[in-house]
C-alpha cells in the first residue's frame, strides 16, 4: 500500500500541477507558453523512447512529428467541411496514428541496424520527406503550409475551443495522458528489451530476442507519441509548415533530450521545459540567444553528460546521506562568482553586438565607445573568473566528502 | 522517476513571476501607441528584418517622435518581436504582441509567413470581436493577401507579385532586342508565381518572343549555380528573369556574370544588404531591378534630408525599404483622420486614403481590396549618378523607367467583407 | 547539346573535386577517431570566412595561406579541449557534440561577421577567361580549383602513403588499438589529424567561398551532403570518398543539366495524365528539380542494400 | 540420445579455413569440454552452433532440427544458451534486470508492451531465484557495468542458464579469475548446469578433467578425438598434438 502511494503520487503532483499552472499564470504569454511546452515535453520524451531508451540516434525524429500534423490539420479541414464529423479532442490521436503509419514504414528498413547506419539513414530520410514535402504541394502546401480551424468540431461539453486557454488543458490531458503510457511502455518487457538491445544488442539476440524487432517497436511507439506531439500542434496553431518536420526541428528536440538528460524518464521534460522558456524568453531580451543556446549546449555535453537531469541526480546520495547541507556554502561560494563572470561574459558579449547606442544590462547603462567601461568589465571578469577557480577546489572536497561512503555495505566495492 | 516533480515548477514560476513584473513596468501612464514589429532579427534573414527594424523605428522618431509625438502628444513605441523567418514561431510572437495589448502589427518578410499571420489575425479577429487587430503588410508579394484571401484587417503597402511583373514584362517586351527569355526561380510559391504569370504575359505581350527556359531550383540548396548558367548559355537567351532572393540571388547571378554572359537579369530583390556590395563592378549595367519609391536620382528635398539624417544616425545601413515609412505615415494619417487608435476606426481611416511619399509619389489605397498603389520604377546596378548607394559599395540604383501608378492599375477578385 | 554535356562535366569535376576535399579530411578523422564530424563544414566556412577577413589586407594570396592554418589550429585545439573530453562519454556523445558545435559556430560566425553576404571576389590575377567554348566562358579561377584540389589529393596520397607519420596513420586507421601499443602518442596523433582534417575544411572553405559566396548558410547547404559522400563511399575509405565524391557532382550537374522529367516517362510508357489530379506535383515533377534530393535518395538506398557503403569493409 | 550433432561442418573466412570438417555428437545430459591449441578454432565452433557465424557447408542438428542457417534469437528460443569469453551483460541494467531479461523470453512474453513488469510474480520470483543461484543477491540493483570482475562473470553465466534452456555452452567461463575465484565458478558452474547438458570450452585442465564427463579436442579446426577424460589423457595422439606440450608447459 504504502509503494502503491509513493509510485502514485508523483503522477498526481504532474497532474495537479499542470492543471493549476493556468491559474497561477493566466496571460495570453503565458498559455502561449504552457502550449508549446505542452507540446514539447510528448515531443521530446518520444524522442527518448528512441535515443535514450532505445540507442537509436535519430536526426530526423521530426519526420513523424510533421507528418502526424499535418494529417491533423487535414483531420481539422475535413471536420471544417464536414466531411468528418468527431470531436477535436481525438486529433491528436490521429497525429499519432499517422505518425505511427510513417515509422511503421520506415522503421521496416531502418531499424536494422543501429548507431551510425541508424543515424544517417534517419539523416537521409529526414532531408527527403522534408524536401519533397516543398516538391508535393497538394498535401503539404508548400513553404506556406496547410491552415485549418479547430472550432468547427462538435462542442466539447460545450467547450467550441475558441479560446488558447481551452486548447490548454485539453492539452495537458493529452500530455498526462502520453507521458503516463511512455513511462508504462519503459515497464513492459518491450520497453526493458529496448534497454537490453541499447546496451548491448549481441547479447540480447542469445537471450532470444531479435535485436531489430526490439528496435522496430521501439521506433514506431516513438512514431506514435511523435505524431500525437504533432497533433497536438495542429491543434495549437491550427497549421503547420514544412519547416515543422526538417532538420531543424530534429535538431531543436535532441537539444531538448540531450540537455534535459537521456537516462532518466524526466530529462526530456526538464529539457523542454527549459529550452521553451529559452526560446520564448531569452529572444526577447536578446538577438544573440542563438549563440548563447550553442554555448549552453556545447557546454551540456562537456561538462553534464547526462544532462540537467543528471546533475539533479547526482545529488540524490548526498541527499539521502543528509550532506547536503555541507554542499549549499561551497555552491554559493563558487556560484556566486561563477555567475558574476558568466553575467559579464554576457555583458562583454551584448555590449560589442549592439548598434549605435548604449546597452542596458542589469539596471546599468554601458556604452560601446567608452574605453573604460570595456577595460572595467574586462578586470572585474577576470577577478570573477580567478574567485571562481580559487574557491572550486573547495567546493571538490565539499563534494567528495558529501559522497564519500563509509562503506556500509560491507563488501568491497568496484 | 524519483525525483520529485513538485520541484520542477519552482523555477519556472519565478521566471514567469519576473516576467510578469517587467511586463507591469512596461505599461504605464501617458500611453505611448505600441506597433508591433514582427520580422526576422536573429538566424539567417536577421539581417532584411533588423535592417526594416531600423527604418521603422529611425522613421517614427524622426517624423514623429521627435516632433512631439501624434494625437496630441503620444509618442510611437515600436516594438520588435522576432520570429526568426518561421511561420511557427510567428504564430508564438503574435501571441506574445496579443499579450502585451499591442493591436497593430507590422511584418513585411517571406509571404509563406505573411499568410500564415494573416490566418491567425483573421482566426484572432473573428474569434475576439472589439479586440481586433490590424496587420500592416509592408512588403510580402504574394497575389492572395488582396484577392481571394483579403480581409478588412490587412492592408499591404508593396506592389503584388503580378503589379510588379506587369511593368518588369512590358519592359522587356519594349526590347526589340530581347528574342528570347530564360525564367529560373526558386520552387516555392512565388517563384512559381513568377513562372506561370511571365510566360502568360509573355504570350501576350509579345508572342514572337520565346521563353526558351523555365527553371525551378530548391530554395537554399544550390551549392553552385553554374550547372544551371549553362542551361542558359545553351539556350542562347537575351534576357534572364528571376525571382530570387538572398542567397540565391547573389549566386545565380554571379554565376551568370563569371560565365561571361553579358545579358540583362531582372530582378525583385538583387540589392542591398550585403548583395550589392557582392556584385559590384561585375554586375553594372546588368542587373535590373523592379521596386517603388526612387533611390537615385532622388526627386525630392523631403526625401533627400530623411535619407541623410538616417544615414547620420546609421553610417552602414540603408534606406532600402522606403514602403515602411509610408506604411507608417499613412497609419499615423489615419490615426490623426479617425482621432483614434482602435483598429476599426483606422483601417476605415485607411481605405480609400490618397497619400504624397516623401518622394513625392501619389500613393493610394484602394478600399476595394486594401492594396496600395504607386508608380513603379525599373532601375539598374550601377555606380553612375548614384547620390544614395547601398551597402557603402559606391554601387545603388539607378532608375531608368517608371510606370505611374494610374498605370499599374489591376483588377482584384476580392470581395472586401468589412464589419457592420 | 554537346557543351552542355562538356560543361555539365566539368562543373560535376569542380564540385565533385571540392566536396572531396571536405570529404578526406572527415574520412580521416573518422578512420583514426571514430568520430563522424558534423561540424566539418563549420570548418570550411570559418575557412572562408576567415581567408575573406584576411584578404581585406593581405588579399586573395594571404588568405589562401593564413587562413587554413587558423582554422587548422582551432581545430586542434577544439579537439584537445573539447572533443577529448567528451570522448569518454561514448560516440553518441562525441556526435551529439560536434553537432552543438556546428550550431554554435553558424552563431558565432552571425556573431563576428553579421548575417550579410560578403564580398569576397576572386583574385584579379585568376579573372581571366581560360577557354571559351560554344560561347561559354570556363574561367581561370575554376581551374585553378581543379588544380588545388587535385594538388591535394596528390599531396595527401603521397603522405599517407610515403611518410612515416602517413604510415602511422594508415595503421591506426586499420589497428588503432596496436599503434597504441607501439607506444605512439595517439591522443597527439588525434589532435594533429583533427587539425589536418580541418585545416582541408579551411581550404577549401578559402577557395569555394569567392565563387560559391560567402554567407552564413553556406555550412547547412554542404554539412549534409559531405556527410551523404563519406558514408555512401563506405566510412572511412579514402578511395571511397573521392568516388562518392566525384560521383555525386557529376549526377546533380547532370540531372540538372537534364530536361527530363515524369512527363516524358509517363509519355514514353504512353500513359496520359489529367491536370489538377492530386498528384499533379508528382507528374510535373523534372529531374533537375530533384537534383539536389538526389544524393539523399542515394544515401538510403546504400544503407538499405549496402549498409557499409561502395568501398567499406568496416561494418558498424 | 543425441542432443546436437555437428555433421562435415566447414567455415572458411575468404581464403582461410578455420573449421575443417568437424564431426561432434553430443548426448543428453552431458558435460562436453572442448579443448585444443589457441586459434583452434573453439570459439568459432561456439559461434557457428549458437548462430553467430553462418556454416560454410555441413549441417547442425539440435534434437534433429536443423539450425545453421537460423540466427542466435531462433537457436535460443529452441532451448540452446551460451556465454561468451568476453564479459557480454547489459551494463547499463542492474543486476537483477539482466536476469529478468534473460528470463523473458521462457516466460513466454515475446515483445509485450502491454503487461507490466512488476506484477509478473513468477517472472520476478524466478529472476530472485536465479540472483540466490549466482550469489548476487545483494547487487540486485547494483548497476552491470559497475559489478566487479568475478561478479560479472557471474552474472555472464546467470544470464546463459537463467532461461532454462536444456543445452547450455560456456565459452571459458573462467578466464582471468584468481585462483579461488575460479574455484567458486566451478561450484556454481556444477550447481546450475545440473541435470542439463553442457558443452565447456576451457583452458584449464584441471577444470575440464573436474568438471566434463567427455572431451573432445580440436586442433586446426578438426576433431582429433572425443573421448572421456581417462581415455584422452591416454590418447597418444592428443599428447602429441597438444596435451603434451601444455601440460609439460604447465
Amino acid at each position: 500500500m504504502k509503494t502503491l502511494v509513493k509510485k502514485i503520487s508523483p503522477w498526481i503532483g504532474y497532474l495537479l500541477l499542470l492543471l493549476l499552472l493556468p491559474q497561477f499564470f493566466d496571460s495570453v504569454l503565458a498559455v502561449s507558453i504552457f502550449n508549446q511546452m505542452a507540446i514539447a515535453i510528448v515531443f521530446a520524451l518520444s524522442y527518448n523512447m528512441l535515443l535514450g531508451q532505445g540507442g537509436m540516434l535519430s536526426f530526423g525524429h521530426a519526420v513523424y512529428f510533421g507528418l502526424g500534423g499535418f494529417l491533423a490539420v487535414h483531420a481539422l479541414i475535413l471536420i471544417e467541411f464536414e466531411t468528418l464529423t468527431f470531436s477535436i479532442i481525438y486529433i491528436p490521436l490521429v497525429g499519432g496514428l499517422f505518425g505511427l503509419l510513417a515509422a511503421l514504414f520506415i522503421g521496416s528498413f531502418s531499424t536494422r541496424k543501429a548507431g551510425t547506419v541508424f543515424a544517417m539513414i534517419s539523416l537521409g530520410v529526414g532531408e527527403l520527406i522534408a524536401a519533397s514535402s516543398l516538391i508535393f504541394v497538394s498535401f503539404f502546401g508548400g513553404e506556406a503550409g496547410v491552415s485549418g480551424d479547430r472550432t468547427y468540431g462538435p462542442p466539447f461539453f460545450g467547450v467550441e475551443f475558441f479560446q488558447n486557454i481551452e486548447i490548454y488543458y485539453l492539452a495537458a490531458a493529452w500530455v498526462f495522458i502520453a507521458t503516463l503510457f511512455m513511462y508504462l511502455f519503459t515497464q513492459t518487457p518491450a520497453g526493458r528489451m529496448a534497454n537490453a538491445v541499447r546496451d548491448n544488442p549481441e547479447r540480447a539476440e542469445f537471450i532470444g530476442y531479435s535485436a531489430r524487432w526490439v528496435r522496430f517497436i521501439s521506433f514506431a511507439a516513438a512514431g506514435f507519441f511523435a505524431g500525437v506531439a504533432g497533433g497536438l500542434f495542429a491543434l495549437n496553431y491550427e497549421f503547420i509548415t514544412e519547416e515543422n518536420l526538417n532538420a531543424v526541428t530534429s535538431g531543436r528536440v535532441l537539444l531538448m533530450a540531450y540537455i534535459g538528460g537521456l537516462g532518466y524518464f524526466i530529462g526530456p521534460i526538464i529539457g523542454a521545459v527549459v529550452l521553451t522558456l529559452m526560446n520564448s524568453l531569452l529572444s526577447n531580451y536578446t538577438e544573440l540567444w542563438m549563440l548563447y543556446l550553442g554555448i549552453l549546449f556545447v557546454l551540456t555535453v562537456m561538462f553534464l553528460p547526462r544532462g540537467f537531469a543528471g546533475f539533479i541526480m547526482m545529488h540524490q546520495l548526498a541527499w539521502t546521506r543528509g550532506k547536503l547541507k555541507s554542499l549549499a556554502l561551497p555552491y554559493v561560494k563558487t556560484g556566486v562568482p561563477a555567475t558574476v563572470f558568466l553575467a559579464i561574459c554576457v555583458a562583454l558579449i551584448e555590449l560589442s553586438h549592439v548598434e549605435g547606442e548604449a546597452l542596458h544590462y542589469l539596471g546599468l547603462e554601458l556604452s560601446q565607445d567608452s574605453g573604460l567601461t570595456w577595460a572595467l568589465l574586462l578586470i572585474a571578469a577576470t577577478a570573477a573568473f580567478i574567485a571562481t577557480r580559487k574557491t572550486l577546489p573547495q567546493l571538490r572536497n565539499a563534494w567528495i566528502e558529501a559522497n564519500h561512503m563509509e562503506d556500509s555495505s560491507g563488501e568491497a566495492d568496484p | 522517476m524519483k525525483m520529485p516533480l513538485g520541484k520542477l515548477p519552482e523555477s519556472l514560476r519565478y521566471i514567469l513571476a519576473a516576467l510578469a513584473l517587467l511586463m507591469a513596468g512596461q505599461s504605464q501612464a501617458q500611453e505611448p501607441i505600441r506597433i508591433a514589429f514582427i520580422d526576422p532579427l536573429s538566424g539567417t534573414f536577421a539581417s532584411v528584418g533588423t535592417s526594416g527594424l531600423t527604418q521603422l523605428q529611425f522613421a517614427a522618431d524622426y517624423l514623429y517622435n521627435d516632433k512631439g509625438g501624434i494625437l496630441g502628444g503620444r509618442m510611437i513605441e515600436i516594438v520588435p518581436f522576432d520570429n526568426k523567418q518561421s511561420p511557427t514561431e510567428t504564430q508564438i510572437q503574435f501571441r506574445r504582441a496579443i499579450s502585451e495589448d499591442i493591436r497593430i502589427v507590422f511584418q513585411g518578410n517571406s509571404s509563406a509567413v505573411a499568410n500564415t499571420l494573416h490566418d491567425a489575425v483573421t482566426r484572432h479577429n473573428r474569434r475576439n470581436p472589439g479586440q481586433e487587430i490590424l496587420q500592416i503588410n509592408y512588403s510580402a508579394v504574394d497575389p492572395i493577401l488582396t484577392n481571394e484571401e483579403c480581409s478588412f484587417w490587412h492592408f499591404r503597402f508593396d506592389s503584388h507579385a503580378i503589379m510588379k511583373l506587369e511593368v518588369l514584362t512590358d519592359f522587356i517586351a519594349a526590347n526589340e532586342e530581347i528574342k528570347s527569355l530564360y525564367v529560373i526561380g526558386q520552387d516555392y510559391s512565388f517563384g512559381h508565381v513568377v513562372s506561370e504569370t511571365t510566360e502568360q504575359m509573355m504570350a501576350q505581350k509579345r508572342p514572337d518572343l520565346e521563353i526558351v527556359g523555365n527553371e525551378f531550383h530548391p530554395i537554399g540548396q544550390v551549392k553552385d549555380f553554374t550547372p544551371y548558367v549553362t542551361k542558359i548559355v545553351s539556350s542562347g537567351a537575351d534576357a534572364v528573369l528571376t525571382g530570387n532572393f538572398g542567397a540565391d540571388m547573389v549566386s545565380l547571378a554571379r554565376s551568370i556574370i563569371d560565365s561571361g554572359l553579358e545579358i540583362p537579369i531582372y530582378t525583385f530583390y538583387a540589392a542591398y544588404d550585403g548583395i550589392t556590395a557582392t556584385l559590384g563592378e561585375d554586375g553594372k549595367d546588368q542587373i535590373h531591378l523592379v521596386h517603388n519609391e526612387t533611390a537615385n536620382p532622388i526627386p525630392t528635398e523631403e526625401r533627400r534630408a530623411f535619407n541623410l539624417a538616417f544615414k547620420a544616425e546609421h553610417p552602414d545601413r540603408d534606406v532600402t525599404q522606403p514602403r515602411i515609412v509610408n506604411a507608417l505615415s499613412m497609419l499615423v494619417k489615419a490615426m490623426e483622420e479617425s482621432q483614434s487608435t482602435e483598429p476599426a476606426a483606422i483601417a476605415s481611416a485607411l481605405e480609400d486614403m490618397r497619400f504624397t511619399t516623401l518622394t513625392g509619389d501619389q500613393a493610394w489605397m484602394r478600399a476595394d481590396d486594401h492594396q496600395l498603389f504607386q508608380s513603379l520604377h525599373i532601375s539598374v546596378h550601377t555606380d553612375e549618378g548614384i547620390e544614395f548607394d547601398a551597402d557603402n559599395s559606391g554601387f545603388g540604383l539607378r532608375t531608368i523607367h517608371t510606370v505611374a501608378p494610374e498605370d499599374n492599375l489591376i483588377e482584384t477578385s476580392c470581395r472586401m467583407r468589412r464589419p457592420r | 547539346m554537346i557543351e552542355v554535356l562538356i560543361f555539365a562535366t566539368l562543373n560535376g569535376l569542380v564540385t565533385g573535386l571540392l566536396l572531396f576535399m571536405l570529404a578526406s579530411g572527415l574520412t580521416l578523422i573518422f578512420s583514426m577517431m571514430g568520430v563522424l564530424n558534423f561540424a566539418h563544414a563549420s570548418f570550411y566556412m570559418l575557412g572562408a570566412y576567415f581567408a575573406y577577413s584576411i584578404s581585406l589586407y593581405l588579399g586573395f594570396w594571404g588568405g589562401l595561406l593564413f587562413a587554413p592554418l587558423i582554422v587548422g589550429v582551432l581545430g586542434a585545439l577544439i579537439e584537445r579541449y573539447g572533443l577529448r573530453k567528451v570522448h569518454d562519454s561514448g560516440h553518441v556523445a562525441e556526435l551529439v557534440f560536434t553537432f552543438g558545435l556546428a550550431f554554435l559556430i553558424e552563431e558565432a560566425v552571425q556573431f563576428f561577421w553579421g548575417p550579410d553576404t560578403k564580398n569576397y571576389q576572386t583574385p584579379d590575377l585568376l579573372d581571366f577567361p581560360l577557354f571559351t567554348l560554344f560561347g561559354q566562358e570556363f574561367s581561370a579561377y575554376r581551374g585553378f580549383m581543379i588544380t588545388i584540389s587535385v594538388g591535394i589529393f596528390v599531396a595527401l596520397y603521397y603522405v599517407l602513403t610515403r611518410s612515416r607519420i602517413g604510415i602511422i596513420i594508415q595503421a591506426a586507421i586499420t589497428h588503432p588499438n596496436t599503434v597504441a601499443n607501439l607506444g605512439h602518442n595517439v591522443p597527439l596523433i588525434f589532435m594533429l589529424v583533427f587539425g589536418v582534417g580541418t585545416a582541408l575544411a579551411g581550404v577549401a572553405g578559402v577557395i569555394a567561398g569567392p565563387v560559391l559566396t560567402t554567407f552564413p548558410g553556406m555550412a547547412l547547404v554542404l554539412g549534409s551532403i559531405v556527410f551523404v559522400i563519406v558514408v555512401i563511399g563506405g566510412l572511412g575509405s579514402l578511395a571511397g570518398a573521392f568516388i562518392a565524391s566525384l560521383l555525386i557532382g557529376l549526377l546533380q550537374s547532370y540531372a540538372i543539366a537534364s530536361d527530363v522529367g515524369m512527363a516524358d516517362l509517363l509519355n514514353l510508357l504512353g500513359l496520359e495524365f489529367a491536370r489538377d489530379h492530386p498528384l499533379d506535383d508528382l507528374w510535373t515533377l523534372t529531374l533537375p528539380q530533384i537534383a539536389p534530393l538526389l544524393p539523399y535518395l542515394l544515401l538510403v538506398l546504400v544503407l538499405i542494400f549496402r549498409p557499409s557503403g561502395l568501398m567499406g569493409k568496416r561494418e558498424q | 540420445m543425441t542432443v546436437l550433432s555437428l555433421r562435415n561442418v566447414h567455415k572458411n573466412f575468404g581464403e582461410t579455413s578455420i573449421i575443417r570438417g568437424v564431426d561432434l555428437d553430443i548426448h543428453e545430459g552431458e558435460k562436453h569440454a572442448i579443448i585444443g591449441p589457441n586459434g583452434a578454432g573453439k570459439s568459432t565452433l561456439f559461434h557457428l552452433i549458437s548462430g553467430r557465424y553462418h556454416v560454410s557447408s555441413g549441417t547442425i542438428l539440435y534434437k534433429d532440427e536443423e539450425i545453421q542457417n537460423k540466427t542466435p534469437y531462433e537457436i535460443n528460443r529452441l532451448g540452446l544458451a551460451r556465454s561468451f569469453q568476453v564479459t557480454n551483460i547489459f551494463p547499463r541494467l542492474n543486476v537483477f534486470e539482466n536476469i529478468r531479461c534473460a528470463l523473458l523470453w521462457s516466460h513466454g512474453y515475446a515483445y509485450s508492451f502491454w503487461q507490466l513488469l512488476g506484477r509478473q510474480q513468477a517472472l520476478n520470483d524466478n529472476a530472485m531465484e536465479v540472483l540466490q543461484q549466482i550469489g548476487l543477491e545483494n547487487r540486485a540493483n547494483y548497476p552491470a557495468g559497475e559489478l566487479a570482475y568475478a561478479q560479472q562473470r557471474a552474472l555472464e553465466l546467470g544470464i546463459a542458464v537463467a532461461s532454462g534452456a536444456d543445452l547450455i555452452m560456456l565459452d571459458e567461463p573462467v578466464a582471468g579469475m584468481s585462483h579461488s575465484e575460479a574455484e567458486k565458478a566451478v561450484q556454481l558452474i556444477r550447481k546450475i548446469t545440473q541435470g542439463k547438458t553442457l558443452i565447456m570450452v576451457e583452458h584449464d585442465m584441471n577444470i575440464v578433467f573436474d568438471v566434463a564427463d567427455k572431451i573432445s579436442v580440436l586442433v586446426y579446426g578438426e576433431i582429433i578425438a572425443s573421448d572421456s577424460p581417462e581415455n584422452i589423457r591416454g590418447n597418444a595422439r592428443v599428447q602429441e598434438a597438444y596435451l603434451g606440450e601444455v601440460v609439460s608447459g604447465a
